[in-house]
């Protein structure tokens, strides 16, 4: 390819401009305004003028009982979705991915949850939890257990969301792990079944192994979607954070703080300390992810 | 191919181009010059009372020629609030707006509300003496703020109990009338997955309410300040989480709002708004006969919190819709309006004309659910109306529901509730 | 339309791929560039197809200086190595998307492409997709693509290399057809000497950005001006070697080699030391004239001929000789040449020298020394 | 050959009954759409309505108005869609095609803002849409979301499988950048940009939070914005509210079972790639 000449860099950007416009203005401005604005301490927006900076806004953040139960929170969902949502998930795709009939046809219907709204589709599980009348609570008292308040006792609250979430975002990690496993070359099994070695330890010390990579990367997606959970609840509690705030997320703290209390500081402090910890797992991602490289 | 994606991306652009225009009209109710001024209407109101407003606007439009009143509903009142706040800075208000009295002194303080006051006082258009009057005092006074009046009264509404007449006469039971006979009868038809007694899911109005007839104070009405975590204060919070603990009584969790399991016959009796009535008329299941009485009393004393709303008119419109807003706000509080409304919606007349006309009075006859609401004005009250009443409310039902499940004690509760709620204030 | 180019330069990053080429093609001319790659020649058809602007001088088509002007104005058709088709248009929207982008109305887009389908023989393929073709056919596709709107000048890059042997010789002979038809003028870049001297009405061959020579086919092989050149072409390669003067007048050894050895025809006698080249179907058996001897080393028979390598002092050299002859390995024999078959070239520029007339038929009879 | 850990009977049982897990909410949500109410809250549960009530969701329409979330989610769906196409093809192919000064820097910056979470652009954004006067506008809905990294760097890439040669013919043959661009590259790349279009109009028909904020008026509502609002203003009438979830899903459930190759293998792109 020829070197850039100023004729072809002008090319250039005019290809570019559409796109990057949008960027610079809704992508790459927010992220420095946002690390700006934690720092306002006296923000007028309606004439968008700062009276005063400073980090009370952190310090104000890790006081505030329901930012501490908004981690807490948050933590509990992170460890309640992922490892149960993987383990499902990596199950149902060993069992597609072993060469049977329908197989298409059943991935279909387990990737389904995944395009829906994720509003209509906790409005349909907030039917399904209702304590009266739900689907879920028939279910249990055919098994003889007393119905549960899902939706408005604390207690059952995250399990709820979980559920929903797991259901929801089942058939992406299905699909990642079958690309996955579908790279494992058949030669290895092959090789192993050969040897006599049964099914369980070709799982354990080939399918495992070689998918391991795929495995960490759904780990780290799953991590940082799960910390950025939000419309689920939004529509499962009907605009509310849970009973007793039990479902307060770090997204949702922010969106309260922004939405309802318009406190543009504190909520930009709340969405900076989420950037740091999503940001922490991309970066495990980056290290991590390049030493797997070369395991394939 | 190409060519659908060519047309389609003009498209786009045109579109985009066209809205551009159409958003600010939309938005800012700017007119022709020779067509009529149109007024945008922010309002809560659902269901019944969304269909009552639509008629007023359409009755007030064919009267007025020259004025076109488009109400348009924005959810709950707290997506209201978060609405115009936003609207406010996008500098694309409505024309006027339903707002709580709580968050007035915010739009105030903010300067975007208009001060009615001389469109009050203006000869022609404005209001006589004998006609400001003729508003109910307790909401005037609610209206005004240092003497200057930024709303008028609109949806005002008091709490009342609603009560399965079906299942109380099934029972040989009388309606309660204090709260030791509530609790009776609450008891006696707590069975068959049936809960006696209801509450909405912010019920903080009836801790106010039982708050005040144990002799305790919300808020302090000269200084604002909150002093609800009280003795009395949890003595009324207890009172409740008793009942609520015992299963006589329940919340409307997820359904809501206690209209529907009300409605289903799954609660005997609770406490809700005036305004609640075409709701509960809507949801009630067949063949339950049911009604509204005061609210239940304490040792002789009765008292319920007034609630609802007011309509502002936004200064970021222009004169001439401002006018027309105003003739908009005149002709809903008018009294012959107001009696409809009231008829229609269950809120409580505004104007005291219109709580003595003939038809009124003859409409309460029959229909007498209407008419425990208006059998309480000498219990109702405001709390006191201060710059983040709102949050404060939000503080105050985010605690009372850490009591209720267990999580923290009533006078840990009440008390983080009232420290949170100072700290909101200052 | 004929072609002048004038001083004209390429340099990329460090590299310089052409260096002040000179040159003229004429109208209704078929040159190839050849060269090994790496020699400029593809980036030479890139700087007369616009695709590339060069860092110096200029070409003009016919009067015109077109040196500025972009791929798509100079009226150019181009046929390339993988044939570049449109894989998702199909054969007859291939061939008419020159037509298309001329605003060529439809109609009219379609006669004319189907008689360019015709002239090329896929007539019976407008439907298919590039995809579903030979290799052949979509040459033949990308050829009628290339002529279709009527080009002055056709430009092809390495036409062929990705054809399997018969059907290169087939396609070579059908670009040659039909650029005659036409008789457009017609620039064809291959590294395949036996391509480019077959088909073209001369020969561009060059190397480090630089034409070596250009002439036609025959006299390039015959006659070529340079070592590199001789080294170039011919193959089995040219024999090359470095004599130097003997004590003995007009008698030259070889390099590092007492041995004299016997020539036909002189080198320009004021140098001491020069290159020696004899292509190996020059050389022949000859016990009675040789040049030198040599130990048969290696025997092998390609086709009709029989090529041997034989062990001449400390170098190797390879002959083609009559197959009927009886010869096995380890015999020693002379090989013998015809003067005018013989080449001289400067020892440190590598420039032809011209022969020197001997005076008389004195051949010096060679001596051979296993071990020199 | 060994015995396989698990028959294969055993796999159709498991992968059935998991299938139907993740089935029921969806037959669930059909079958209480349309019953009349008294079947709605009937224990046992009531499967199939004794009469299909159709009329539910005639009612939900009435009670909401829904046509116009509909219109306005196919609005911004199909707007937001085409301008990511739009921008989308320009940037990559001046990321895949032309050499200009600073490429690998802007394109390095661009890659970096990937890694930041979108919920943290969302309140600069939402002052910057005020600020523009794009609240309660079609443009505040739209004209962020027309352009994604992601999507420029996964048609890039399939720019870059584009031979090279492809562009010079076109260019002998009279193409312009921009006419080649249209012309070739597009035509060649539909699988990719198809992909891009679907992950698109499934992101955008489904968006929340955005079109939550962002919007004021009824007229601008989108369909999940809609949904959510609708449970506050008419109580909860569950077969209308599960009707108005199926008017949300369906349009989704029967685009994805349509071309359900191009988004299952998209998302198992964007998945590999990271």
């Amino acid at each position: 390819m020829q070197k850039p000449t100023w004729k072809s860099t002008l090319k250039g950007y005019l290809y570019l401009l559409p796109a990057l416009l949008i960027l610079i203005v809704f992508s790459i401005y927010p992220i420095i305004k946002s690390f700006l604005m934690s720092f306002y301490t006296d923000y007028d927006f309606f004439n968008d003028t700062v009276n005063a900076y400073g980090f009370e806004n952190f310090t104000k953040l890790f006081q505030d009982p329901n930012f501490i139960t908004a981690l807490k929170n948050t933590g509990i969902f992170v460890i309640g979705v992922v490892p149960l949502s993987i383990i499902i998930s990596l199950a149902i795709a060993v069992l597609l991915n072993s060469k049977i009939k329908l197989s298409g046809f059943f991935r279909t219907i387990y990737f389904l949850p995944f395009v829906t709204s994720v509003v209509a589709v906790a409005i349909v599980w907030s039917w399904i939890f209702h304590s009266d009348y739900g689907l879920l609570n028939y279910a249990l008292g055919l098994f003889g257990i007393d119905p549960i308040n899902w939706l408005t006792n604390p207690t059952y609250a995250m399990p709820a969301l979980i559920i929903l979430s797991i259901w929801k975002g089942l058939g992406f990690n299905i699909i990642i792990f079958l690309a996955g496993l579908q790279n494992i070359g058949n030669q290895y099994y092959l090789a192993a079944k050969v040897d006599g070695a049964s099914a369980w330890y070709r799982f354990k010390h080939i399918t495992l192994p070689l998918l391991s990579p795929t495995m960490f990367f759904v780990s780290i997606i799953s991590i940082i979607n799960a910390f950025k959970v939000f419309d689920e609840i939004f529509a499962l509690f009907n605009g509310r954070p849970g009973p007793a705030n039990s479902a307060l997320t770090v997204v949702y703290y922010v969106y309260q703080k922004f939405y309802e209390e318009w406190e543009f500081g504190l909520a930009s402090a709340a969405a900076f300390v989420l950037f740091i910890i999503i940001f922490l797992f991309t970066i495990i991602q980056l290290i991590v992810g390049k030493k797997f490289v070369h395991y394939n | 191919m190409k060519k659908v994606i060519a047309v389609l991306s003009l498209f786009l652009v045109l579109f985009l181009a066209a809205c551009n225009n159409s958003s600010g009209a939309n938005a800012n109710g700017d007119s022709d010059a020779n067509g009529p001024v149109e007024i945008e209407f922010w309002h809560a109101m659902s269901g019944p009372h969304e269909e009552a407003i639509k008629k007023f606007a359409d009755d007030f439009n064919s009267a007025h020629e020259d004025i076109t009143i488009k109400p348009v509903n924005q959810g709950s009142y707290d997506d209201l609030q978060q609405k115009i706040m936003a609207a406010a800075k996008a500098g694309n208000l409505p024309d006027m707006a339903q707002a709580t009295t709580n968050v007035i002194p915010e739009y105030i303080d903010n300067k975007f509300i208009t001060s009615l006051n001389d469109f009050i006082e203006d000869p022609e258009i404005g209001l006589s003496e004998d006609e400001l009057n003729d508003y109910i005092e307790v909401f005037r006074d609610s209206s005004t703020w240092d003497d200057t009046y930024y709303s008028l009264p609109f949806s005002k509404s008091t709490r009342v109990l609603y009560y399965n007449q079906t299942l109380l006469e099934e029972n040989g039971l009388e309606v309660p009338k204090t709260w030791d006979e509530l609790q009776e009868v609450a008891k006696t038809v707590t069975k068959d997955g049936v809960v006696g007694m209801g509450f909405e899911n912010s019920y903080e109005a009836e801790f106010q309410g039982i708050l005040k007839q144990m002799g305790g104070t919300y808020m302090d009405e000269e200084t604002g300040e909150p002093q609800f975590a009280s003795k009395e204060g949890q003595e009324a919070m207890t009172f409740i989480k008793d009942m609520i603990d015992d299963g006589i009584a329940r919340t409307a969790g997820e359904d809501e709002y206690m209209s529907n399991p009300f409605g289903r016959g799954d609660v005997a009796m609770y406490i809700g708004s005036s305004a609640g009535i075409p709701h509960v008329d809507g949801a009630m299941e067949d063949g339950i006969e049911w009604s509204t009485a005061p609210i239940p009393t304490l040792d002789g004393q009765a008292a319920t919190t007034f609630a609802g709303n007011d309509v502002v008119i936004f200064n970021q419109s222009e004169e001439a819709e401002q006018k027309a807003a105003w003739e908009f706000m005149k002709y809903l509080t008018s009294p012959e309006v107001t009696s409809e409304w009231s008829m229609l919606s269950g809120y409580l007349p505004i104007r005291q004309s219109a709580l003595d006309t003939e038809e009124y009075q003859t409409f309460l006859e029959e229909n007498p659910a209407y008419k425990a609401g208006t059998e309480q004005f000498d219990a109702g009250f405001f709390i006191a109306r201060v710059p983040g009443g709102d949050a404060v409310r939000n503080i105050v039902l985010e605690e009372m529901d850490y009591i209720l499940q267990g999580m923290k004690s009533v006078e840990e509760g009440l008390t983080e509730a009232q420290d949170r709620a100072k700290a909101e204030l200052q | 339309m004929d072609i002048r180019i004038d001083q004209l330069s390429m340099v990329f990053d460090k590299t310089t791929a052409v260096r002040e080429m000179t040159t003229t093609i004429q109208d209704g001319e078929l040159v190839s560039l050849l060269g090994p790659s790496g020699c400029g020649k593809s980036t030479t058809l890139m700087l007369l197809s616009g695709l590339y602007k060069p860092t110096s001088g200029t070409i003009y088509f016919g009067d015109k200086d077109v040196t500025k002007l972009d791929a798509q104005k100079r009226g150019i058709g181009m046929v390339f190595q993988n044939y570049a088709l449109y894989p998702h248009l199909s054969v007859l929207k291939n061939i008419m998307f020159p037509l298309k982008m001329q605003k060529v109305p439809k109609k009219e887009a379609e006669i004319r492409a189907k008689e360019m389908a015709d002239l090329v023989q896929i007539g019976h393929l407008l439907d298919r997709k590039p995809g579903q073709l030979s290799g052949g056919q979509q040459q033949r596709v990308a050829i009628a693509r290339a002529l279709v709107k009527k080009p002055n000048v056709l430009l092809l890059d390495e036409p062929l290399s990705n054809l399997d042997a018969r059907l290169r010789l087939e396609m070579r002979e059908e670009i040659r057809r039909i650029q005659q038809e036409i008789g457009i003028t017609a620039i064809f870049v291959t590294h395949d000497q036996e391509e480019a001297l077959s088909i073209s009405d001369r020969v561009m061959l060059m190397k480090d950005g630089i034409i070596q020579q250009e002439s036609a086919p025959q006299n390039m092989y015959k006659k070529p001006e340079n070592e590199f050149v001789a080294s170039f072409l011919g193959n089995p390669p040219i024999n090359l070697m470095t004599i130097t003067k003997s004590k003995v007048a007009d008698s030259y050894r070889l390099e590092d080699m007492d041995q004299t050895i016997n020539l036909p025809a002189l080198p320009p006698t004021e140098l001491q030391t020069v290159r020696l080249g004899i292509r190996a179907e020059d050389l022949y058996i000859s016990e009675d004239n040789p040049i030198f001897h040599g130990k048969i080393i290696h025997i092998e028979t390609i086709g009709r001929d029989t090529l041997i390598r034989m062990q001449v002092g400390g170098i190797t050299v390879r002959a083609l000789v009559d197959p009927n002859q009886q010869l096995q390995i380890g015999d020693i024999h002379g090989l013998g040449v015809h003067p005018e078959s013989i080449h001289y070239f400067h020892r440190e520029h590598g420039k032809r020298l011209p022969l020197q007339k001997r005076g008389g038929m004195r051949h010096a009879k060679a001596h051979v020394e296993e071990h020199a | 050959m060994r015995k396989e850990a698990l028959s294969k009977g055993t796999i159709y049982v498991l992968l059935s009954l998991g299938a139907i897990l993740m089935l029921l909410p969806f037959v669930w949500m059909i079958s209480t759409s349309l019953k009349a109410p008294n079947e709605v809250m009937a224990m046992p549960p009531v499967w199939i309505p004794s009469e299909w009530q159709f009329e539910n969701y005639s009612s939900a329409s009435e009670a909401a108005p829904f046509g116009t979330y509909f219109f306005n989610s196919i609005i911004v769906t199909v707007l937001t869609t085409i301008g990511e196409l739009l921008t989308t093809i320009l940037a990559a192919y001046a990321f895949s095609r032309i050499n200009f000064h600073g490429k690998g820097v802007v394109f390095a910056v661009l890659l970096g803002t990937m890694m930041v979470p979108g919920e943290m652009l969302l309140i600069p954004n939402f002052v910057t849409v005020s600020n523009l006067g794009w609240i309660d506008s079609y443009e505040g809905l739209v004209i962020p979301w027309i352009a994604s990294i992601f999507s420029i760097f996964l048609l890039r890439q399939y720019f870059f499988s584009v031979p090279q040669e492809l562009s010079y013919a076109a260019k002998v043959d009279g193409c312009s950048d921009f006419k080649f661009l249209w012309y070739v590259m597009v035509p060649l790349a539909k699988p990719a940009l198809i992909t891009i279009a679907l992950l698109k109009i499934i992101g955008s028909w489904n968006a929340f939070l955005w079109p939550l904020i962002v919007t004021n008026s009824q007229e601008l509502r989108t369909l999940p914005v809609g949904l959510s609002a609708f449970t506050t203003e008419a109580g909860i009438k569950y077969e209308l509210l599960m009707a108005a979830s199926t008017m949300v899903i369906l349009p989704m459930l029967l685009l994805f079972f349509v071309m359900q190759k191009y988004v299952i293998s998209g998302v198992a792109r964007s998945g590999l790639k990271g």
